[in-house]
Protein backbone atom coordinates (compact mmCIF):
# COMPACT_ATOMS: atom_id res chain seq x y z
CA UNK A 1 0.00 0.00 0.00
CA UNK A 2 0.89 3.53 -0.73
CA UNK A 3 1.04 5.46 2.58
CA UNK A 4 1.60 9.28 2.85
CA UNK A 5 3.63 11.01 5.74
CA UNK A 6 4.24 14.20 6.52
CA UNK A 7 7.50 16.12 7.75
CA UNK A 8 8.30 18.81 10.41
CA UNK A 9 10.33 21.04 11.65
CA UNK A 10 13.97 19.90 11.80
CA UNK A 11 12.82 16.27 9.93
CA UNK A 12 11.16 18.22 7.39
CA UNK A 13 14.77 20.68 7.01
CA UNK A 14 16.81 17.34 6.91
CA UNK A 15 14.67 15.52 4.68
CA UNK A 16 14.46 18.72 2.62
CA UNK A 17 10.69 17.55 1.95
CA UNK A 18 7.85 18.09 3.21
CA UNK A 19 5.47 14.90 2.45
CA UNK A 20 6.64 11.92 1.29
CA UNK A 21 4.91 8.61 0.10
CA UNK A 22 6.13 5.31 0.90
CA UNK A 23 5.21 1.98 -0.41
CA UNK A 24 4.90 -0.10 2.53
CA UNK A 25 3.73 -4.41 2.84
CA UNK A 26 -0.59 -4.20 3.28
CA UNK A 27 0.78 -4.96 7.25
CA UNK A 28 3.03 -2.40 7.64
CA UNK A 29 3.36 -1.30 11.00
CA UNK A 30 4.59 2.09 12.23
CA UNK A 31 7.47 0.21 12.93
CA UNK A 32 8.47 -0.22 9.24
CA UNK A 33 7.10 2.87 8.48
CA UNK A 34 10.12 4.28 10.80
CA UNK A 35 12.91 1.84 9.05
CA UNK A 36 11.31 2.67 5.71
CA UNK A 37 11.63 6.42 6.34
CA UNK A 38 15.28 6.12 7.49
CA UNK A 39 16.47 3.87 4.05
CA UNK A 40 14.99 6.64 1.98
CA UNK A 41 16.08 9.43 3.73
CA UNK A 42 20.13 9.03 5.60
CA UNK A 43 19.90 12.43 6.46
CA UNK A 44 17.53 11.88 9.30
CA UNK A 45 19.33 9.19 10.93
CA UNK A 46 20.49 11.45 13.67
CA UNK A 47 16.74 12.00 14.42
CA UNK A 48 14.75 8.80 13.35
CA UNK A 49 15.10 7.03 16.85
CA UNK A 50 13.62 10.24 18.25
CA UNK A 51 10.86 10.80 15.75
CA UNK A 52 6.95 10.63 17.13
CA UNK A 53 4.82 9.68 14.82
CA UNK A 54 0.76 10.29 14.30
CA UNK A 55 -1.66 8.66 13.06
CA UNK A 56 -4.60 11.14 12.22
CA UNK A 57 -3.69 13.33 14.60
CA UNK A 58 -3.19 11.26 17.82
CA UNK A 59 0.26 9.83 18.28
CA UNK A 60 1.00 6.17 17.73
CA UNK A 61 3.59 3.42 18.19
CA UNK A 62 5.93 1.20 16.35
CA UNK A 63 3.13 -1.80 17.14
CA UNK A 64 0.21 -0.07 15.38
CA UNK A 65 -0.58 -0.84 12.07
CA UNK A 66 -1.26 0.98 9.16
CA UNK A 67 -3.96 1.63 6.67
CA UNK A 68 -3.64 2.97 3.20
CA UNK A 69 -5.83 6.16 4.29
CA UNK A 70 -3.55 6.91 7.95
CA UNK A 71 -2.82 10.09 8.09
CA UNK A 72 0.90 9.95 8.96
CA UNK A 73 3.18 12.28 10.83
CA UNK A 74 6.62 12.24 11.61
CA UNK A 75 8.46 15.25 13.64
CA UNK A 76 11.20 15.47 16.08
CA UNK A 77 9.74 16.23 19.82
CA UNK A 78 7.58 19.10 20.25
CA UNK A 79 8.92 22.59 22.06
CA UNK A 80 6.02 24.89 21.84
CA UNK A 81 4.43 27.06 24.55
CA UNK B 1 -19.20 24.69 26.42
CA UNK B 2 -16.79 24.67 23.87
CA UNK B 3 -13.37 25.52 24.51
CA UNK B 4 -11.09 28.30 23.18
CA UNK B 5 -8.56 27.15 20.69
CA UNK B 6 -6.70 28.92 18.30
CA UNK B 7 -3.31 29.31 16.53
CA UNK B 8 -2.87 32.72 14.96
CA UNK B 9 -0.72 34.28 13.29
CA UNK B 10 -1.21 37.81 15.05
CA UNK B 11 -0.16 38.97 17.91
CA UNK B 12 -2.20 37.05 20.89
CA UNK B 13 -5.26 39.56 22.64
CA UNK B 14 -4.98 37.48 25.94
CA UNK B 15 -7.47 40.31 27.09
CA UNK B 16 -10.19 38.76 25.06
CA UNK B 17 -9.25 35.57 26.22
CA UNK B 18 -9.42 36.36 29.76
CA UNK B 19 -12.62 38.39 29.44
CA UNK B 20 -14.27 34.86 27.29
CA UNK B 21 -13.23 32.73 30.63
CA UNK B 22 -14.68 35.45 33.21
CA UNK B 23 -18.00 33.73 34.48
CA UNK B 24 -20.48 34.60 37.31
CA UNK B 25 -19.61 30.95 38.80
CA UNK B 26 -16.12 31.75 38.72
CA UNK B 27 -14.56 33.23 41.79
CA UNK B 28 -11.00 32.49 40.44
CA UNK B 29 -9.11 33.32 36.89
CA UNK B 30 -5.65 31.98 35.81
CA UNK B 31 -4.28 33.40 32.71
CA UNK B 32 -0.66 32.16 31.84
CA UNK B 33 1.69 33.99 29.40
CA UNK B 34 4.51 32.77 27.62
CA UNK B 35 6.92 35.00 25.91
CA UNK B 36 10.24 35.33 23.98
CA UNK B 37 13.21 35.55 26.68
CA UNK B 38 16.31 37.01 25.66
CA UNK B 39 18.61 35.12 27.73
CA UNK B 40 18.72 30.96 27.97
CA UNK B 41 21.52 29.69 29.54
CA UNK B 42 24.16 32.08 28.49
CA UNK B 43 23.23 32.71 24.97
CA UNK B 44 21.17 35.51 23.82
CA UNK B 45 17.95 34.69 21.33
CA UNK B 46 17.07 37.75 19.09
CA UNK B 47 13.92 35.97 17.84
CA UNK B 48 12.09 32.80 17.86
CA UNK B 49 9.81 31.00 14.29
CA UNK B 50 7.19 28.64 15.55
CA UNK B 51 5.50 26.27 13.39
CA UNK B 52 3.13 23.98 13.77
CA UNK B 53 1.02 21.04 12.40
CA UNK B 54 -1.75 22.58 12.28
CA UNK B 55 -4.87 20.23 12.64
CA UNK B 56 -3.07 17.76 14.77
CA UNK B 57 -2.04 20.82 17.36
CA UNK B 58 -5.69 21.80 17.39
CA UNK B 59 -7.06 18.83 18.30
CA UNK B 60 -4.07 17.91 20.48
CA UNK B 61 -5.28 21.73 22.23
CA UNK B 62 -8.72 20.24 22.37
CA UNK B 63 -7.99 16.92 24.18
CA UNK B 64 -6.33 19.30 26.93
CA UNK B 65 -8.64 21.04 27.37
CA UNK B 66 -11.21 17.70 28.21
CA UNK B 67 -8.48 16.51 29.90
CA UNK B 68 -8.34 19.12 32.14
CA UNK B 69 -11.97 19.34 32.77
CA UNK B 70 -12.33 15.98 33.87
CA UNK B 71 -9.90 16.73 36.35
CA UNK B 72 -10.66 19.85 37.89
CA UNK B 73 -14.21 21.81 38.14
CA UNK B 74 -13.33 24.43 35.50
CA UNK B 75 -16.02 26.70 33.85
CA UNK B 76 -13.94 27.95 30.66
CA UNK B 77 -10.91 27.39 29.42
CA UNK B 78 -8.94 29.00 26.34
CA UNK B 79 -5.91 27.86 24.47
CA UNK B 80 -4.14 30.68 21.87
CA UNK B 81 -0.62 29.50 20.31
CA UNK B 82 1.26 31.77 17.97
CA UNK B 83 2.99 30.85 15.44
CA UNK B 84 5.30 32.53 12.94
CA UNK B 85 8.07 34.95 13.62
CA UNK B 86 8.55 36.50 16.82
CA UNK B 87 10.59 39.33 18.58
CA UNK B 88 11.88 39.43 22.27
CA UNK B 89 9.07 39.94 24.65
CA UNK B 90 5.97 38.85 22.43
CA UNK B 91 3.69 36.27 23.63
CA UNK B 92 4.17 33.02 22.28
CA UNK B 93 1.00 31.76 24.14
CA UNK B 94 -1.65 32.18 26.57
CA UNK B 95 -3.42 29.80 28.73
CA UNK B 96 -6.85 31.38 30.66
CA UNK B 97 -9.16 28.85 33.09
CA UNK B 98 -11.65 29.99 35.54
CA UNK B 99 -12.92 28.27 38.00
CA UNK B 100 -15.02 28.40 41.27
CA UNK B 101 -11.81 28.64 43.93
CA UNK B 102 -8.24 29.27 43.20
CA UNK B 103 -6.72 26.46 43.94
CA UNK B 104 -8.05 23.96 40.87
CA UNK B 105 -7.45 27.14 38.87
CA UNK B 106 -3.73 27.39 39.57
CA UNK B 107 -3.58 23.62 39.16
CA UNK B 108 -5.46 23.06 35.54
CA UNK B 109 -3.43 26.19 34.36
CA UNK B 110 -0.27 24.73 35.48
CA UNK B 111 -1.37 21.22 34.07
CA UNK B 112 -2.57 22.97 30.39
CA UNK B 113 1.00 24.65 29.84
CA UNK B 114 3.14 21.48 31.50
CA UNK B 115 0.90 19.56 29.13
CA UNK B 116 0.84 21.61 25.94
CA UNK B 117 5.00 21.53 26.17
CA UNK B 118 4.92 17.78 25.72
CA UNK B 119 2.02 17.00 23.25
CA UNK B 120 0.85 19.56 21.27
CA UNK B 121 2.82 19.62 17.82
CA UNK B 122 4.12 22.86 17.56
CA UNK B 123 7.92 23.47 17.27
CA UNK B 124 10.19 26.97 17.95
CA UNK B 125 13.25 27.84 15.83
CA UNK B 126 16.15 29.64 17.99
CA UNK B 127 17.44 32.87 15.61
CA UNK B 128 20.77 33.06 18.34
CA UNK B 129 22.29 36.39 18.17
CA UNK B 130 25.42 34.98 16.27
CA UNK B 131 23.39 34.77 13.42
CA UNK B 132 22.89 30.71 13.63
CA UNK B 133 18.93 29.41 14.09
CA UNK B 134 18.09 25.90 14.65
CA UNK B 135 15.35 23.76 15.32
CA UNK B 136 14.62 22.93 19.29
CA UNK B 137 13.69 19.12 19.79
CA UNK B 138 14.22 18.37 24.01
CA UNK B 139 16.17 15.30 24.18
CA UNK B 140 17.15 15.51 20.78
CA UNK B 141 21.42 16.44 20.20
CA UNK B 142 21.76 19.89 18.74
CA UNK B 143 22.21 20.57 15.29
CA UNK B 144 25.18 22.73 15.74
CA UNK B 145 28.86 22.59 16.76
CA UNK B 146 29.18 21.37 20.52
CA UNK B 147 31.00 25.09 21.87
CA UNK B 148 27.84 26.95 20.55
CA UNK B 149 24.41 24.13 21.31
CA UNK B 150 21.87 25.70 23.10
CA UNK B 151 20.50 24.27 25.65
CA UNK B 152 16.89 23.36 25.65
CA UNK B 153 14.55 26.41 26.51
CA UNK B 154 11.98 25.79 29.81
CA UNK B 155 9.22 29.14 29.90
CA UNK C 1 12.33 47.56 41.24
CA UNK C 2 9.32 48.92 42.60
CA UNK C 3 6.20 46.83 43.06
CA UNK C 4 3.03 47.87 41.51
CA UNK C 5 0.65 48.14 44.30
CA UNK C 6 -2.68 49.72 44.44
CA UNK C 7 -6.20 49.77 46.11
CA UNK C 8 -8.76 51.33 43.77
CA UNK C 9 -11.89 52.11 43.55
CA UNK C 10 -12.21 51.82 39.72
CA UNK C 11 -12.70 48.26 38.22
CA UNK C 12 -9.47 47.16 37.68
CA UNK C 13 -7.38 47.12 34.76
CA UNK C 14 -5.55 43.81 34.67
CA UNK C 15 -4.57 43.75 31.21
CA UNK C 16 -2.41 47.18 31.81
CA UNK C 17 -1.38 45.46 34.97
CA UNK C 18 -0.06 42.15 33.06
CA UNK C 19 1.56 44.95 30.18
CA UNK C 20 3.70 46.06 33.21
CA UNK C 21 5.15 43.02 34.18
CA UNK C 22 6.04 41.59 31.04
CA UNK C 23 9.61 41.71 30.49
CA UNK C 24 12.46 40.66 28.11
CA UNK C 25 14.31 38.81 30.83
CA UNK C 26 10.79 37.04 31.69
CA UNK C 27 9.82 33.65 29.56
CA UNK C 28 6.78 33.25 31.84
CA UNK C 29 3.86 35.40 33.03
CA UNK C 30 1.13 34.59 35.62
CA UNK C 31 -2.08 36.60 36.18
CA UNK C 32 -4.79 35.55 38.91
CA UNK C 33 -7.92 37.01 38.81
CA UNK C 34 -10.18 37.10 41.68
CA UNK C 35 -13.80 37.77 40.81
CA UNK C 36 -17.50 38.22 42.34
CA UNK C 37 -18.77 34.44 42.22
CA UNK C 38 -22.20 34.34 42.64
CA UNK C 39 -22.97 30.89 44.91
CA UNK C 40 -21.08 29.75 47.86
CA UNK C 41 -22.05 26.80 49.91
CA UNK C 42 -25.88 27.16 48.43
CA UNK C 43 -26.14 31.02 49.08
CA UNK C 44 -26.49 33.23 46.69
CA UNK C 45 -24.79 36.34 46.67
CA UNK C 46 -25.53 39.71 44.83
CA UNK C 47 -22.70 41.89 45.66
CA UNK C 48 -19.99 42.50 47.87
CA UNK C 49 -18.41 45.50 49.50
CA UNK C 50 -15.19 45.93 50.95
CA UNK C 51 -13.25 47.93 52.99
CA UNK C 52 -9.80 48.55 54.03
CA UNK C 53 -7.45 49.70 56.45
CA UNK C 54 -5.88 51.68 53.36
CA UNK C 55 -2.22 52.48 54.78
CA UNK C 56 -1.60 48.87 56.29
CA UNK C 57 -3.15 47.23 53.24
CA UNK C 58 -0.82 48.67 50.91
CA UNK C 59 2.06 47.91 53.48
CA UNK C 60 1.17 44.69 53.91
CA UNK C 61 1.04 44.10 50.07
CA UNK C 62 4.64 45.85 49.56
CA UNK C 63 5.55 43.47 52.26
CA UNK C 64 4.16 40.43 50.42
CA UNK C 65 5.56 41.05 47.13
CA UNK C 66 8.92 41.50 48.57
CA UNK C 67 8.51 38.12 51.14
CA UNK C 68 7.70 37.02 47.36
CA UNK C 69 10.79 38.32 45.57
CA UNK C 70 13.32 36.59 48.21
CA UNK C 71 11.52 33.42 48.03
CA UNK C 72 11.34 33.38 43.83
CA UNK C 73 13.34 34.79 41.07
CA UNK C 74 11.09 37.17 40.46
CA UNK C 75 11.37 39.48 37.76
CA UNK C 76 8.36 41.88 38.18
CA UNK C 77 5.10 41.69 40.43
CA UNK C 78 2.06 43.71 40.86
CA UNK C 79 -1.04 43.54 43.16
CA UNK C 80 -4.39 45.77 42.57
CA UNK C 81 -7.26 45.27 44.94
CA UNK C 82 -10.64 47.34 44.66
CA UNK C 83 -12.57 48.00 46.91
CA UNK C 84 -16.16 49.33 47.47
CA UNK C 85 -19.16 47.78 45.91
CA UNK C 86 -18.78 44.97 43.58
CA UNK C 87 -21.26 43.12 41.78
CA UNK C 88 -21.25 39.97 40.37
CA UNK C 89 -18.48 38.97 37.69
CA UNK C 90 -16.70 42.14 39.15
CA UNK C 91 -12.94 41.59 39.29
CA UNK C 92 -11.92 42.02 43.35
CA UNK C 93 -8.13 41.54 43.34
CA UNK C 94 -5.01 41.08 39.78
CA UNK C 95 -2.16 39.73 40.98
CA UNK C 96 0.48 39.56 38.12
CA UNK C 97 3.79 38.16 38.43
CA UNK C 98 6.68 37.43 35.95
CA UNK C 99 9.55 35.28 36.21
CA UNK C 100 12.69 33.39 33.81
CA UNK C 101 10.40 30.25 33.90
CA UNK C 102 6.71 29.01 34.70
CA UNK C 103 7.38 26.93 37.98
CA UNK C 104 8.28 30.25 39.72
CA UNK C 105 5.60 32.09 37.86
CA UNK C 106 2.86 29.80 39.39
CA UNK C 107 3.91 29.42 42.93
CA UNK C 108 4.77 32.94 43.56
CA UNK C 109 1.73 33.95 42.29
CA UNK C 110 -0.09 31.26 44.27
CA UNK C 111 1.82 32.43 47.24
CA UNK C 112 0.82 36.03 46.32
CA UNK C 113 -2.99 35.62 46.40
CA UNK C 114 -3.12 33.07 49.41
CA UNK C 115 -0.60 35.40 51.65
CA UNK C 116 -2.44 38.29 50.64
CA UNK C 117 -6.21 36.68 51.99
CA UNK C 118 -4.12 36.09 55.19
CA UNK C 119 -2.77 39.10 55.82
CA UNK C 120 -3.63 42.45 53.85
CA UNK C 121 -6.50 44.14 55.93
CA UNK C 122 -9.26 44.45 53.57
CA UNK C 123 -12.63 43.07 54.63
CA UNK C 124 -15.74 41.87 52.36
CA UNK C 125 -19.09 42.17 53.21
CA UNK C 126 -21.73 39.93 52.11
CA UNK C 127 -25.09 41.12 50.43
CA UNK C 128 -26.99 37.68 50.56
CA UNK C 129 -29.93 37.56 47.80
CA UNK C 130 -32.31 37.83 50.79
CA UNK C 131 -31.59 41.28 51.48
CA UNK C 132 -28.96 40.63 54.69
CA UNK C 133 -25.80 41.67 54.64
CA UNK C 134 -22.81 40.68 56.87
CA UNK C 135 -19.13 40.77 57.24
CA UNK C 136 -17.13 38.18 56.31
CA UNK C 137 -14.40 37.18 58.90
CA UNK C 138 -13.10 33.62 58.44
CA UNK C 139 -12.84 31.57 61.73
CA UNK C 140 -15.50 34.30 63.71
CA UNK C 141 -19.21 32.91 63.68
CA UNK C 142 -21.62 34.70 61.67
CA UNK C 143 -24.17 37.21 62.93
CA UNK C 144 -27.12 36.01 60.85
CA UNK C 145 -29.43 33.38 62.39
CA UNK C 146 -27.80 29.77 61.91
CA UNK C 147 -30.40 28.66 59.22
CA UNK C 148 -29.49 31.40 57.26
CA UNK C 149 -25.80 31.84 58.30
CA UNK C 150 -23.35 32.06 55.39
CA UNK C 151 -20.63 30.02 55.38
CA UNK C 152 -16.90 31.35 54.79
CA UNK C 153 -16.06 32.12 51.09
CA UNK C 154 -12.64 30.65 49.31
CA UNK C 155 -11.59 32.35 45.56
CA UNK D 1 -0.98 57.54 78.76
CA UNK D 2 -3.89 57.99 75.51
CA UNK D 3 -3.48 55.41 72.89
CA UNK D 4 -6.04 56.13 69.86
CA UNK D 5 -7.45 53.02 68.06
CA UNK D 6 -8.85 52.39 64.66
CA UNK D 7 -11.64 49.76 64.45
CA UNK D 8 -12.63 48.44 61.55
CA UNK D 9 -15.09 45.78 59.54
CA UNK D 10 -17.51 44.16 62.30
CA UNK D 11 -15.55 45.80 64.78
CA UNK D 12 -16.94 49.01 63.51
CA UNK D 13 -20.05 48.01 63.37
CA UNK D 14 -20.55 46.41 66.62
CA UNK D 15 -18.75 49.15 68.46
CA UNK D 16 -20.56 52.00 66.56
CA UNK D 17 -17.54 53.47 66.30
CA UNK D 18 -14.69 54.44 64.28
CA UNK D 19 -11.99 55.36 66.22
CA UNK D 20 -11.83 55.27 70.02
CA UNK D 21 -8.98 56.89 72.51
CA UNK D 22 -7.87 54.60 75.67
CA UNK D 23 -6.72 55.74 78.59
CA UNK D 24 -3.91 53.00 79.21
CA UNK D 25 -1.47 52.43 81.94
CA UNK D 26 2.25 53.73 81.23
CA UNK D 27 3.17 49.98 81.04
CA UNK D 28 0.36 48.70 79.34
CA UNK D 29 0.94 45.62 76.37
CA UNK D 30 -1.29 45.07 73.46
CA UNK D 31 -3.26 42.53 76.10
CA UNK D 32 -4.42 45.43 78.43
CA UNK D 33 -5.60 47.51 75.76
CA UNK D 34 -7.51 43.70 74.12
CA UNK D 35 -9.13 43.93 77.92
CA UNK D 36 -9.87 47.70 78.11
CA UNK D 37 -11.49 47.80 74.48
CA UNK D 38 -13.82 44.78 75.69
CA UNK D 39 -15.07 46.39 78.95
CA UNK D 40 -15.88 49.88 76.75
CA UNK D 41 -17.53 48.41 73.89
CA UNK D 42 -19.61 45.42 75.64
CA UNK D 43 -21.40 44.83 72.18
CA UNK D 44 -17.38 43.60 71.25
CA UNK D 45 -17.57 40.92 73.46
CA UNK D 46 -17.98 38.28 70.68
CA UNK D 47 -15.27 39.13 68.41
CA UNK D 48 -12.80 40.34 71.16
CA UNK D 49 -11.09 37.37 71.56
CA UNK D 50 -10.85 36.70 67.68
CA UNK D 51 -9.83 40.59 66.78
CA UNK D 52 -6.14 41.27 65.56
CA UNK D 53 -4.08 44.26 66.36
CA UNK D 54 -1.99 46.04 64.65
CA UNK D 55 0.58 48.62 65.79
CA UNK D 56 1.93 51.06 62.82
CA UNK D 57 0.70 48.98 60.12
CA UNK D 58 2.76 45.83 61.68
CA UNK D 59 0.96 42.72 63.43
CA UNK D 60 1.45 42.45 67.16
CA UNK D 61 0.64 39.70 69.89
CA UNK D 62 -0.76 40.59 73.42
CA UNK D 63 2.77 40.63 74.96
CA UNK D 64 3.71 43.69 72.61
CA UNK D 65 4.28 46.83 74.32
CA UNK D 66 2.42 50.04 73.64
CA UNK D 67 3.67 53.73 73.34
CA UNK D 68 1.65 56.70 73.48
CA UNK D 69 2.90 57.10 69.55
CA UNK D 70 1.61 53.84 68.86
CA UNK D 71 -0.96 53.84 65.74
CA UNK D 72 -3.20 51.29 66.38
CA UNK D 73 -5.35 49.21 64.87
CA UNK D 74 -8.02 46.30 65.43
CA UNK D 75 -9.90 44.50 63.53
CA UNK D 76 -11.08 40.56 63.03
CA UNK D 77 -10.38 38.50 60.79
CA UNK D 78 -9.07 39.82 56.92
CA UNK D 79 -11.47 38.71 53.95
CA UNK D 80 -10.01 40.53 51.19
CA UNK D 81 -8.87 39.04 47.84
Amino acid sequence: MKVSVRLFARARDLADCEQVTLELPDDATVGSLRSQLADRFPSLAVVVPALLVAVNSEYVTDGTSLTPDSEVACFPPVSGG
Amino acid sequence: MTPLIELTSDPIDYHALTEQVRSNAAGAVVLFLGTVREMTAGRRTVALDYDAYPEMAIRQMQGLAEETRQKWPIEKVGIVHRLGHLELGDIIVAVAVSSPHRAEAFEAGRSLIDRLKEVVPIWKKENWDDGRTEWVHPGVPSALPPNAAGETHSR
